[in-house]
């Protein structure tokens, strides 16, 4: 088969279907009886994002497959194609959508016991619209909290390939203020080491002013 | 009591909220500060815009250690207690949800004052855990993720930094995908219709070789012209000698189903063969064929 | 303004625009301060165009503007993003495909006496729209009816290299071991002529009479 030609119909493909597309999704576009040879698609892909360098447009790949975007430098012009759409998220939305990116599965309290507030039902219920985060279990505690984690929408939105992409979590700083005073070098015991100890996991028992 | 807390003895220190100053909200160790907000002590005007620009306590806290450098072992926890309890009353007509986790807070910050000044048991002397251990870890612990929060803002995100490319497609018509079919599936197909034939017919069907069958065909197809062809032209002797067989078998049953006539003139002269099953109504299709149950009659010879 | 930078924002926005867009439309996306050029983006339509010439889309005019669309000759594979699996073949087409491939060349009424119903035309049409029979002939008897043969593709599609490598009859009713690995429901011998009556809908029982 004509490698052109398997190009012309990724490129197609890629600009016609609804969603990104993985290869074995383009492969399954050649019929039984002439499939493209193995190999050509993935040399196709190769060919089409080199063939972006001038376009205004780029092949990416994100977690639910190929897809071709308008490059971030011309968005700005092709954004007046609408008036606003742009929607903005509020702090309480990213940071609660961080972390459940980072720390997935986890549950609402876990969420609220890291940011400190309650987390408001509308918040969950956006992410969840959008698609971005879904119930992916439920913690075997009293009341089974829902466990939530992102979607493959939320990546592809993002342009993410995997949740490896998201820019490393940030170090624990140091609280200047109060560091050189706090003797982290002895162990804590009692309630704090066990808190502390679940740094990692998501906490469950706050100190019992914290939950409501 | 050289304990660090002993420097606090003095309070209340922190001056008044300074509601006779116009622009500074509130005054920091005497330093007024005029962004909103300042500290903990929050007038009440200033609630709901105070409310909105935090998430909550544990943000609070941190602008305040960050940009203020609020020392948190210098916070007047009588003061801050009472403030917080006036605000209860403000606090009814807005969102009392969320000024309920400051109150917890000013109640953490109460408590973590109290247990620093009081003495400790000599027993537990360097057993017991900073009071403030607790408050610093959810405090950095919550930076982490402000900052993820942050950078996740930074991605570039469809709608914002970009939009999915398509193009129109003319035709959007379904393809029709046929169903898998498995060789098994055919087979038993057909030893299910061979033990009914049984049970209905007197003959059985013969086993035959199948080569024969295809060629058959094959040669029903090379006809199809209703010409006569030699017979020598039906032959590939590329194929080999069993090739030359089957095609030679192909045609003897052909022949003997009525399919083809094979004609010589005079003995040793040239064979030559024509179909007596052209495909003379191939184009007329569907139509022209016969009624299934007239047509059933007609095939006994077999 | 680099003509380059209007041809990339023209085609980002054509791709990204849900609707085609005008001239007029696409000079709207250049701020006032910052207007294309006169004639600059008929000329970046123009080049967009030629540049399609190897690529799987074109750039087309149609009444209410500029698009781009899927090329008609990659149509065939893309219309595949939309597919639709059709239902699972009945046991009448087996049955019959079967038959065509074991005693052809067959006519229809040979396939009715073995089966002893009559053969559905869908059936005959479905395998033919496969392309895995055709007609090869006609007998010579009153109404001159078509006989049936498989087909390349029908070998093709099975990975025989000739029919000669379909298991011969004899072998296939001794092997009942052939059944438990079977994935499908076997219906079992007692009641398989009940249940075939139902295999297709307008499949008519034919006397059994007829067929002696």
């Amino acid at each position: 088969m004509d490698p052109n030609l398997i190009r012309h119909i990724v490129e197609a493909a890629l600009l016609a279907a609804p969603q990104p597309q993985t290869l074995a999704q383009l492969a399954g576009l050649f019929p039984e009886d002439e499939q493209a040879p193995p190999g050509a698609i993935e040399q196709a892909i190769a060919e089409l994002r080199e063939g972006c360098a001038d376009r205004g447009v780029e092949l990416v790949e994100v977690a639910s497959g190929f897809r071709f975007q308008v490059k971030a430098e011309v968005h700005a012009w092709v954004a007046r194609l609408w008036t606003e759409r742009q929607a903005k998220y509020t702090r309480a939305t990213l940071e609660t959508l961080a972390l459940i990116a980072y720390r997935q599965p986890i549950t609402r309290g876990e969420i609220e016991q890291i940011r400190g507030v309650a987390v408001n039902t509308n918040t969950i219920k956006q992410l969840e619209e959008r698609e971005w985060i879904r119930v992916v279990g439920h913690r075997d505690v009293p009341g089974k909290p829902a466990l939530f984690g992102t979607t493959k929408a939320f990546l592809d939105y993002f342009g993410l390939k995997s949740l490896d992409e998201l820019p490393p979590l940030a170090e624990l700083k140091d609280i200047p203020e109060l560091e050189p005073q706090l003797p982290f070098d002895i162990t804590p015991p009692g309630i704090a080491s066990a808190t502390l100890s679940h740094d990692e996991a998501g906490e469950e028992h706050a100190a019992p002013e914290q939950t409501q | 009591m050289s304990e660090p807390t002993a420097q606090e003895a003095g309070h209340p220190v922190f001056p008044a909220p300074p509601q006779q100053q116009e622009m500074p909200l509130a005054v920091v160790k005497g330093q007024p500060v005029l962004q909103m907000p300042q500290d903990l002590y929050i007038p009440p005007d200033a609630l709901e815009v105070f409310l909105e620009a935090f998430e909550g306590p544990l943000d609070l806290l941190l602008y305040l250690i960050r940009r203020q450098n609020l020392d948190i072992l210098d916070i007047p926890v009588a003061e801050i207690t009472r403030q917080y309890v006036d605000y209860i009353g403000v606090m009814q007509d807005l969102r009392f949800e969320l000024a309920a986790e400051y109150l917890v807070m000013a109640a953490i910050l109460a408590e973590i004052k109290s247990r620093m000044l009081l003495p400790r048991p000599p027993a537990e002397e360097g057993h017991e855990a900073d009071p403030r251990a607790e408050l610093v870890r959810r405090l950095q612990e919550y930076e982490r993720f402000k900052k993820a929060a942050e950078d996740l803002d930074q991605l570039d995100r469809l709608d914002r930094d970009t939009a999915l490319a398509a193009a129109h497609v003319p035709d959007r018509s379904v393809a029709k995908v046929p169903p898998p079919v498995d060789l098994r599936e055919m087979l038993l197909a057909l030893r299910e219709v061979l033990k009914r034939a049984e049970l209905y017919t007197h003959h059985a069907i013969r086993r035959e070789a199948l080569s024969v069958r295809q060629r058959m065909g094959e040669v029903l197809s090379r006809l199809s012209d209703r010409q006569f062809h030699g017979f020598e032209t039906l032959f590939t002797p590329e194929e080999g000698r069993l090739g030359v067989v089957v095609t030679f078998l192909s045609i003897l049953e052909l022949a003997k189903e009525q399919l083809i006539e094979i004609v010589q003139e005079a003995p040793l002269a040239p064979i030559y063969v024509k179909s007596l099953a052209a495909a003379a109504n191939d184009d007329e299709g569907e139509p022209a064929l016969p009624e299934p149950t007239s047509d059933g009659a007609d095939a006994p010879n077999d």
